[in-house]
């Protein structure tokens, strides 16, 4: 069990512990914060696996920018006077035998599986390849997710702007 | 067993899918659904990401993950906006309570 | 007469009445009604010309060369498609011994039951609208001989039916007329499988020597034109010929009705309009039959001969059952319904038989049964009109007060028991001939012949109960018929008796195509193997 | 990839790129005409033209298909963007008359934007051949939808109908993603045609490969609202406003048949054979799976509807038991079955456009789409009640209207198929659907008119729009050859 | 005169009556005078009927046959041409019927001129009057089976109108529906028979059906459906001639009008069923013949013992009528076939002439028809008695009378029967039913024109009909003499009506099951191969009879003697107190009686076993045949309730129950969609799960 190993373990701990907050604590503060947690600890996966940059994009866009808009969300939803910010759980007996069938499941599958699994080199700058790839075999897929992010601006403000 | 493998990766992935689903169903606070659908995306890149390191299929697998963190942008953000629309309407954003339209 | 689509025109003109209709003011009652009445006279008389350029002598049922005022067009073609090769349905219409006499049918009832509409109270062109589609299905089905425009016909008239139930009829409208649209459409969607699967089943060659499915009902009959590995097909030795049969049976059955199917028939009946009734009674339930002999028949004659049995067995329970429960009946237009359904089952004898004797006479009942029935509705009809009660023991001795009706009532009632000089006397006994003549059906004949008595019970009873006695003073002035009504009565009751002296007049029309029909359906389709599930 | 193959990518995607430049350009519009918002649908309006004309002529172009990277440029795609062009055309029509949409005419900029997204959505879902791409287009769809379906936002049924919309499809596609990771685990693509090569050459790992299309097709499942992923369709069709229930029940679910099929019979499939058969790998039933789904997504569309007092929640159901309907054709593995999807798609939109706008018609004078409003309705309003008659009795797939024609089709695959207890299983289902859809009928026209019934007048427009719909029911019930040479010629470039 | 012209003239007979029917029913309510025309045309059809007679007994051997196509059901498969023909064939036997039905309709129509006056539908009456007369002149002219069946069943249409014709008592519109079902049930068979004959040969033609038995070619292939054919086709006599046990409509028939009952209830319509048993003999084995005698001697007997009893004037006369009908088809059953229809003109005669007679009393006693109330009205109507009492020697078989020679030959035939074939129950019935016929009419006769009157009002008001109303019984009785039918009045078989005219066809079934004294001598054997050609019995049989002629004459002599004996000993004379013997055989009623047979005792004043007896059959007709019948119809009644209840609640119940459990269906689908989306989120992911589970290969 090297270094690697320790590390990653390290992360999954992290991830997955954090993870179990996430959805099951009471406070939605709390849960915000766990998945800080959660994020950080996916991302150092990813930096395990030798994908700086997703690594990078996890952090500014989860991070930077989905965690904090939810955040946002919880202030914008609870009356600073009125601050009822614990929630409760609904359904939890039935989800939780559905959760570990799925997860015992999977995870059997997942261990049991024949993966295809090759030995190759990891590149050790991943950011020009992706760029390259971005610009070249992705382009649909680039000028695609630029429109959707255009329609998701333009949702997003229509719906959640005050009318008059 | 204790090198970490493929296998070891995959196998967080499903533990935070399941936690995903677990926190969609049983949250009632909306914001706390979206967090639970975060999960599940982040699973799936936890996929793309290793299958992509472990099977050599170069860096499509990243290029997938990077889509999909743009889109789990996208959708938060639209998410958020209805959530926030239905704090208006109906003052309050426990889904559950939110079943005017059903059978 | 070559050249002239006299039955596109049958079939279609009431369907120009109904858009002239459409155009008219709602107000204009007057134009309304005329226009319905100008639609179906001239109905009559296009069937009266079409059977005086009718030619006795040909045969039809399997043979495209014998069929007469063919009208046969490609109607949607489509080719190339994978290994299907050639899509094609025809607009194939034409007439032989058998639809002769429906068209005659649907012509003269609808002509006389436009009449009985004359007093129709409200939403005049809705009614006279819907009643003309009807009418367009009726004949449809009767002149089609592509198995896809019969079912669209064969549908067609299921809308406004429903509408002519449910909007102008009484108490439980809603009820029957909803009754009566789902049980018929579950018979028509077993059709639809049938009419698919035969489809897969035989090709037809076309004009370019390429072979192509089709749904040619004649293409159909012929054994040689069958695929060696269609569902249908008699060559397959997998086939499902004899499933598909019965559900195509069921689908006919239904609209018989046939025991145990029969049950939409009475609520319908009671609950429709006199015209409506009369319509269902005297036309529509003839497309059941005339779809088994159409379709049934000359398709599957190998199934048939095995089942010949069966359905004798269900037209005798028809007319044993349909009587008894006739019997019971306090409700004058119920107990007709029931009469109904009694009578059928001769029909549905007769055709059992599988002998020329029993399905002439199945054929000529129907048209007995169309007329007979007709008359019967519009009788139950005036008097409701009169009293708005048609409770059996409500009357009494109504025969001193209403003599001409009571006439006719007399007249009609005979007709139903089979009394002699009477043309129902002449189908029945001809049911009998053939269903007594042949080994398989013959005790079931013989058990039948208890309807007959019981039928001149229940009507004889009824006519004690309602026209004799004394009379009950509740109706001591209600008035005889009117021009109107006796318009309606005169030339059916000269249809039945000049029938029943002059038989030849109908039987000579359909002899030469139902010996076809026997002859195919006794010796075509033989040494296959008819498999089950 | 160079340049010639970047112009040949724009070359196949016209009808895309126009779709998006007018998205930009109502954007645009939107902030120039600030004030009046009039122009815009004729915009749109314009960029739909524009969009079928690429689409026809590209239509005329293609004889075989083209592959290119992630997406397949084929008459089968663009059968299918014709039908989405028509029914966006009608969506905008209707749009004109709602009063739903004018209350709000303040947002119809961000309104025309969503509808061109979700078009470019179905756009490239019906193109793509690649599942990242599929599952990208499916969230552009998704997203544009989910706001749409808020769009009133000010009624609390469009933001709740939002909410679930929202949440169901960001889990559904979550775990279609999760299948579409596992896949790529396995077969190292994402692409259909690689998988397509390692499925058949390879024949282990069955049950993952079992849970990923299971994955997938949740997915898939819930864009075509087949059962049990249909959960979120009536809520959320009651809730959105109607010309986006329409819209939805129409193009979003071809758009949604369209990534099933390609998936299906690209993905899966092992052989083809000369008569237009295809077997799917042994791997994994996909056959019995959509039996089951398609069985039960009618069975429950079906008897649902029979409860439903809403009229809008009734089309829901009605449509859920559609697509079970529209599954027949593709569980049958042929290209009879294949046909016979496009044809009944044809139709269905007819008819379901229809239905939907006259239930927007009368919701707008009464406020409510609740039947017993209908009491009546049928004299007061001859016009609405005869078409929604027609409309409904096509539905139920009675002749001579196009429905019937359309089921025909699927009966006729599946006869051929031999899949005869299915066929009656479906037919016995036609018969229940009847019910339901007569029974506005019956409020319609078997229950007398009374003071309060309202007397809804069609303008002329809207009677046009109505007969561009009803007339061509009635036609193509009786001469519906057209059609099929369409779906024909658009299967015969199936790309394979 | 040619055959065609005799063919034209019989069309004319035939027609001329329906003719009167169409005219007089469509203009009757217009011109009220239009009973004349009808009065008139049946004079007319009277006369050509004699002219037809007389030209065609001229050459007594010829047979006459005309016939045309009715309809045609085309080239049969297998069959080849198969036509239905309709035709006449007139012989002695048509002509002879001719007369009988033509003279007692015309006489009836004279003698309904007078009674029916007044009637609110007076013109009706003689409307249905002509379309009875076309309907029975069909049957006697037919040469098939159809048309028998047809005419049949319009006979039994114009019985059903003129016993209904008074509507209004629901006794009588009761009577009518009575009488037609009861013959439909007969009819039923009849047609069966008829199937079973036309199934075979594919034809209805008399004729050409027996040429066919006699060639050898059988129903079926089997002697047995020979037999059934015969006694099904029979089964129709039973019906119309109101055999037991179908017996039980005539009495009931009597609501209607009495010149209604003279000429279908008695003399003509009740015949057919004589006729067609006649007209059917040539193909009868003989099974079948011994069904048909049975049939016959029973039925004489039970009527001859219910006749004895009744008060009615009009029910013992329709008892007898059954009993006399009775004798008829026993007679045909024995082989006695020219006595059959020897009979049953002699009867025609005298028993129309006995109902009209009592419909004059009926007529002058307004409408009272109860005898005890009659009573020596042979001073006030000595016509009316006069006439009474020949047809009453006539039908009691005293000698110079018709009804003697009949008769004699019929129990003549009944003794050389049992002395053949040792079925000596037949003639020991048959001179027993003679001997209460003698009483019973001489009671009748005794109680209603002989002694004091007992209601002395209405012997007041009664007075003699007007002439209109004599003349008939005039006539009527002067045929019950013997001259018209033989010089010798003691044996008939000598005079032209038997010796001539009515001749015993041979038979046409296989030689093996025919009655050893009915097989063909070697002599005859060639004729036999020709159906048609009449011959007389074997030598055994001719022999047999000629031997029972003089003992039969005797001892039915005897007993009719002593039957009329007893009757004036009984009411005449008053030797024996017919109440005092009632009441000497109360014990034995006692068991088995209650109150109303305990009226009919004291009012029967019969000889001590006889009135026992005769109480023992007549609560066995009202309560166990009628009871039957009546049983019938509620078992009927109650399996049509069941029926009924059947099709509502189960045939529709399923129906009902499909929509049901669709509903529920509907309902429970319905919960699923609870409105919460993370509960569908669940269910997706549980879906999912299942699926997998499934369809995974593990």
């Amino acid at each position: 069990m090297g270094l690697y190993d320790i590390i990653f373990y390290l992360f999954a701990l992290v991830t997955v512990s954090s993870a179990v907050v996430v959805v099951s604590a009471k406070n939605i503060i709390y849960s915000a914060f766990s998945l800080l947690f959660t994020l950080f600890g996916v991302a150092g996966m990813y930096v395990l696996l030798g994908s700086d940059f997703i690594a990078i994009v996890q952090l500014m866009v989860y991070v930077g920018g989905i965690l904090i808009l939810l955040i946002f969300g919880v202030m914008l939803t609870n009356k600073v006077t009125n601050v009822e910010i614990k929630s409760g759980s609904i359904q939890l007996l039935p989800a939780l035998i559905g959760v570990v069938v799925l997860a015992v499941l999977l995870i059997m599958l997942m261990t049991n599986t024949n993966w295809h699994i090759q030995p190759g080199v990891i590149p050790q700058t991943t950011t020009k390849e992706l760029g390259k790839l971005l610009l070249t075999d992705y382009v649909l897929v680039f000028e695609l997710l630029g429109i959707l992010l255009l329609i998701a601006l333009v949702g997003a403000a229509s719906i959640a702007r005050r009318e008059e | 067993m204790l090198q970490v493998g493929l296998q070891h990766f995959l196998i967080v992935s499903s533990i935070l899918f399941a936690l995903g689903i677990y926190g969609i169903v049983t949250r009632k606070n909306a914001i706390m659904v979206l967090m639970g659908i975060e999960l599940m995306l982040n699973s799936a890149n936890i996929n793309f990401v290793a299958f992509a390191r472990y099977g050599n299929f170069g860096l499509h697998g990243q290029i997938y993950a990077l889509f999909v963190i743009i889109l789990a942008a996208a959708e938060a953000a639209i998410a958020l906006a209805i959530v926030l629309n239905l704090y208006k309407t109906f003052a309050k954003i426990n889904v559950d309570e939110v079943n005017n339209l059903k059978e | 007469m070559d050249g002239f689509p006299i039955l596109s025109l049958l079939t279609f003109l009431p369907v120009l009445g109904m858009v002239i209709i459409l155009f008219l003011k709602k107000e204009q009652e007057k134009e309304i009604k005329y226009t319905a009445l100008i639609v179906t006279g001239l109905q009559v008389i296009l069937a009266a010309i079409l059977l005086g350029n009718y030619d006795y002598s040909m045969a039809g049922i399997n043979d495209v060369n014998s069929f007469q005022f063919v009208e046969k067009f490609r109607w949607i073609e489509v080719t190339g498609l994978s290994w299907l090769g050639t899509l094609k349905v025809d607009y194939f219409m034409g007439v032989d011994g058998i639809s002769v006499p429906m068209v005659l049918l649907t012509a003269i009832v609808s002509f006389i039951a436009t009449i009985s509409s004359w007093k129709i109270p409200k939403a005049l062109k809705g009614y006279f609208a819907l009643f003309l589609l009807l009418d367009t299905g009726m004949m449809g089905v009767f002149v089609s001989l592509d198995f896809f425009l019969f079912y669209v016909f064969w549908e067609l008239m299921l809308l406004p039916m429903y509408f002519l139930i449910g909007i102008w009829g009484g108490p439980r409208k809603e009820y029957a007329a909803i009754k009566f649209f789902l049980y018929t459409l579950v018979g028509s969607v077993f059709m639809l499988l049938v009419m698919i699967g035969l489809y897969f089943s035989a090709t037809e060659t076309l004009a370019d020597g390429t072979q192509a499915f089709t749904f040619n009902l004649l293409a159909l009959m012929n054994q040689a034109n069958y695929t060696a590995t269609g569902i249908l097909s008699p060559y397959n030795p997998e086939n499902w010929r004899f499933v598909a049969y019965i559900a195509l049976f069921v689908g006919f059955a239904i609209k018989v009705p046939m025991f145990p199917f029969h049950t939409w028939l009475p609520d319908a009946h009671v609950e429709a309009p006199t015209p409506i009734s009369v319509i269902l009674a005297g036309v529509l339930l003839k497309m059941g039959t005339y779809g088994l002999l159409r379709i049934s028949y000359p398709i599957f004659p190998d199934v048939t001969r095995e089942l010949m049995w069966g359905i004798a067995l269900f037209g005798m329970i028809n007319i044993v059952y349909g009587a008894f429960v006739a019997l019971a009946q306090k409700d004058f237009k119920k107990l007709i319904a029931y009469s109904s359904v009694s009578h059928m089952g001769y029909v549905l004898l007769g055709m059992a038989s599988l002998s020329s004797a029993g399905i002439n006479g199945a054929v000529f009942q129907m048209f007995n049964h169309g007329t007979i029935t007709a008359m019967l509705f519009l009788i139950v009809g005036v008097l409701y009109d009169r009293t708005h009660t048609r409770g059996l023991n409500d009357f009494g001795g109504l025969a001193a007060t209403l003599p001409r009706y009571t006439g006719f009532v007399t007249v009609a009632f005979f007709a139903a028991i089979g009394l002699p000089s009477m043309s129902g006397f002449i189908s029945e006994a001809l049911v009998f001939v053939g269903a007594f003549g042949v080994e398989t059906t013959r005790t079931l004949a013989m058990i039948s012949t208890l309807g007959i008595l019981l039928g001149a019970a229940y009507m004889l009873w009824t006519l004690q109960r309602v026209f004799f006695g004394k009379l009950n003073e509740k109706w001591a002035d209600i008035t005889d018929l009117d021009t109107r009504e006796l318009i309606m009565f005169i030339p059916l009751t000269i249809i039945i008796i000049f029938l029943g002296v002059y038989p030849s007049f109908m039987l000579d029309i359909m002899s030469t195509s139902v010996n076809s029909l026997v002859e195919i359906v006794t010796t075509s389709f033989s040494n296959i193997t008819v498999s089950g599930l | 990839m160079d340049m010639t193959n970047l112009s040949e990518l724009v070359g196949l995607l016209t009808p895309e790129i126009s779709v998006s430049l007018f998205l930009v350009a109502i954007v645009i519009f939107d902030l120039i005409f600030n004030k009046d918002k009039k122009i815009l649908p004729f915009i749109a309006l314009a960029g739909v033209a524009v969009t079928l004309f690429f689409v026809v002529s590209q239509y005329g172009e293609i004889a075989e298909p083209i592959k290119s990277g992630m997406i397949t440029v084929d008459k089968f795609g663009l059968y299918f963007k014709v039908l989405i062009l028509i029914s966006t055309v009608f969506v905008i029509f209707f749009t004109l008359s709602s009063d739903e949409i004018k209350a709000s005419a303040d947002r119809l900029g961000e309104y025309y934007t969503l509808m061109f997204g979700m078009m470019l959505g179905m756009f490239m879902l019906v193109t793509a051949t690649d599942l990242i791409l599929i599952y990208l287009s499916l969230e552009l769809l998704s997203l544009s939808s989910y706001v749409l379906a808020g769009f009133t936002k000010l009624r609390s049924r469009s933001s709740e109908a939002a909410l679930k919309y929202i949440l169901y499809g960001a889990v559904s596609s979550g775990l279609m993603l999760f299948g579409i990771s596992l896949i790529y685990g396995l077969t190292g693509s994402t692409n259909l045609y690689a998988i397509n090569d390692y499925l058949l050459s390879s024949n282990g790992n069955v049950v993952i490969l079992a849970l990923a299309s299971v994955m997938i097709f949740a997915g898939i499942g819930y864009k075509i609202s087949a059962a049990p992923f249909h959960f979120w369709t009536p809520d959320v069709y009651e809730g959105a406003p109607i010309t986006i229930t329409a819209y939805l029940s129409v193009a979003s679910k071809a758009a949604g048949f369209a990534m099933l099929v390609r998936i299906l019979y690209i993905g899966y499939v092992s052989v083809s054979d000369a008569t237009g058969h295809w077997t799917v790998i042994e791997a994994f039933d996909w056959q019995m799976l959509l039996i089951v789904i398609s069985i039960f997504t009618m069975t429950l569309g079906n008897f649902t509807a029979l409860w439903q007092d809403n009229l809008k929640r009734m089309l829901a159901y009605s449509s859920i038991a559609h697509a079970g309907y529209l599954l027949l054709g593709v569980l049958v593995l042929s290209n009879q079955g294949l046909i016979a999807v496009l044809i009944y798609f044809f139709f269905y939109m007819l008819m379901n456009l229809g239905a939907f706008y006259i239930v927007m018609l009368i919701a707008n004078k009464t406020g409510s789409e609740n039947i017993n409003e209908y009491d009546g309705l049928g004299y007061t309003s001859p016009f609405l009640g005869v078409a929604l008659t027609i409309c409904l009795i096509s539905l139920t797939g009675l002749p001579p209207t196009a429905g019937f024609i359309g089921k025909l089709y699927i009966f006729i695959a599946l006869v051929d198929a031999k899949m005869i207890a299915v066929a009656v299983i479906a037919l016995l289902n036609s018969v229940v659907s009847l019910y339901y859809y007569v029974r506005v009928l019956k409020h319609m026209f078997l229950t007398k008119a009374t003071e309060t019934t309202p007397v809804v007048k069609a303008s002329s427009f809207e009677k046009i729009v109505l007969l561009a719909l009803v007339i061509p029911i009635l036609v193509f019930g009786v001469y519906f050859e057209p059609i099929i040479n369409f779906a024909k010629n658009s299967l015969a470039g199936f790309g394979l | 005169m040619s055959d065609a012209t005799l063919v034209f003239i019989s069309l004319v007979i035939l027609f001329l009556p329906l003719a009167g029917f169409t005219i007089v029913i469509h203009l009757g309510k217009k011109f009220p005078k239009l009973y004349l025309f009808e009065v008139g045309l049946q004079l007319v059809v009277l006369l050509l009927t004699i002219v037809v007679a007389v030209v065609k007994l001229a050459t007594p051997e010829s047979v006459i046959i005309s016939e045309f196509h009715w309809f045609s059901l085309g080239d049969v498969p297998l069959v080849g041409n198969m036509v239905v023909d309709l035709g006449i064939k007139i012989d002695n036997i048509t002509v002879l019927m001719m007369i009988v039905v033509n003279l007692i309709s015309f006489l009836v129509h004279l003698f309904s001129v007078e009674y029916m006056k007044g009637d609110k539908r007076y013109t009706r009456y003689f409307a249905y009057l002509g379309i009875f007369t076309f309907s029975m002149l069909g049957i006697v002219l037919t040469h098939n089976l159809l048309m028998m069946y047809i005419f049949w069943e319009l006979v039994g249409l114009s019985s059903y109108l003129l016993i209904g014709f008074w509507f209004e008592k629901d006794s009588a519109a009761d009577a009518g529906k009575k009488a037609f079902l009861v013959n439909r049930v007969g009819d039923i068979g009849m047609f069966l028979g008829i199937l079973i004959l036309f199934t075979q040969y594919h034809t209805f033609t008399f004729d050409t059906i027996y040429a066919q038995i006699a060639a050898g070619n059988l129903p079926f292939e089997s002697t047995a459906w020979l037999t059934a054919a015969g006694i099904l086709i029979f089964m129709g006599a039973v019906g119309k001639s109101a055999q037991f046990p179908l017996h039980v409509w005539l009495p009931d028939a009597m609501e209607g009008p009495t010149p209604v009952s003279a000429l279908i209830h008695a003399a003509t319509m009740v015949a057919a069923g004589v006729y067609l048993s006649v007209r059917i003999f040539a193909m009868l084995t003989a099974d079948a013949m011994l069904v048909i005698a049975i049939f016959g001697a029973f039925t004489s007997f039970v009527a001859a013992t219910i006749a004895l009893t009744q008060n009615d004037i009009k029910k013992v006369l329709a008892y007898s009528t059954v009993s006399q009908l009775g004798y008829m088809v026993m007679s045909v059953g024995i082989g006695a076939y020219a006595f059959a229809f020897f009979h049953l003109v002699t009867h025609a005669f005298f028993k129309a002439c006995l109902f009209l007679g009592s419909g004059s009393v009926i007529n002058s006693m307004h409408h009272e028809q109860d005898i005890r109330n009659m009573g020596g009205l042979r001073k006030k109507m000595p016509i009316t008695y006069l006439a009474f009492l020949i047809s009453t020697l006539a039908i009691s078989g005293i000698p110079l009378t018709s009804g003697f020679l009949s008769k004699d030959g019929l129990l003549a035939g009944s003794i050389a029967f049992g002395s053949l074939t040792g079925h000596w129950l037949i003639p020991i019935i048959g001179f027993t039913v003679a001997a209460m016929t003698a009483f019973y009419m001489f009671r009748l006769v005794i109680i209603t024109f002989h002694g004091k009157p007992r209601n002395q009002d209405k012997y007041d008001h009664a007075h003699e009909s007007p002439r209109v109303m004599t003349l008939p019984l005039i006539i009527l009785s002067a045929l019950s003499i013997f001259i018209w039918y033989t010089p010798n009045p003691i044996a008939a078989a000598d005079g032209w009506f038997l010796q001539d005219w009515v001749k015993t066809p041979a038979s046409v079934v296989p030689q093996e099951v025919r009655f050893d004294f009915m097989k063909t001598d070697a002599a005859h054997e060639t004729n036999a191969e020709e159906p048609g050609n009449e011959i007389v019995h074997s030598e055994m049989y001719t022999e047999a009879m000629h031997h029972a002629h003089y003992p039969a004459m005797f001892l039915s002599l005897a007993l009719g003697g002593l039957g009329i004996l007893f009757a004036f000993m009984l009411y005449q004379w008053k030797k024996i107190d017919p109440d005092k013997l009632a009441e000497k055989l109360k014990p034995l009623y006692k068991f088995s009686l209650n109150k109303w047979y305990v009226d009919e005792l004291y009012h029967a004043t019969v000889i001590a076993g006889t009135l026992a007896w005769s109480g023992l059959l007549s609560w066995f007709d009202g309560n166990v045949i009628d009871g039957i019948v009546n049983g019938t119809a509620t078992v009927t009644r109650f399996f049509s309730r069941i029926s009924n209840w059947f099709d509502t609640f189960v045939v529709d119940g399923i129906v009902n129950l499909s929509a049901l459990i669709s509903g529920f269906v509907g309902l429970t689908l319905r919960r699923l969609q609870t409105g919460k989306v993370q509960s569908y989120i669940l269910f997706v992911v549980f879906s999912v799960l299942i699926i997998v589970l499934i369809f995974q290969p593990f």
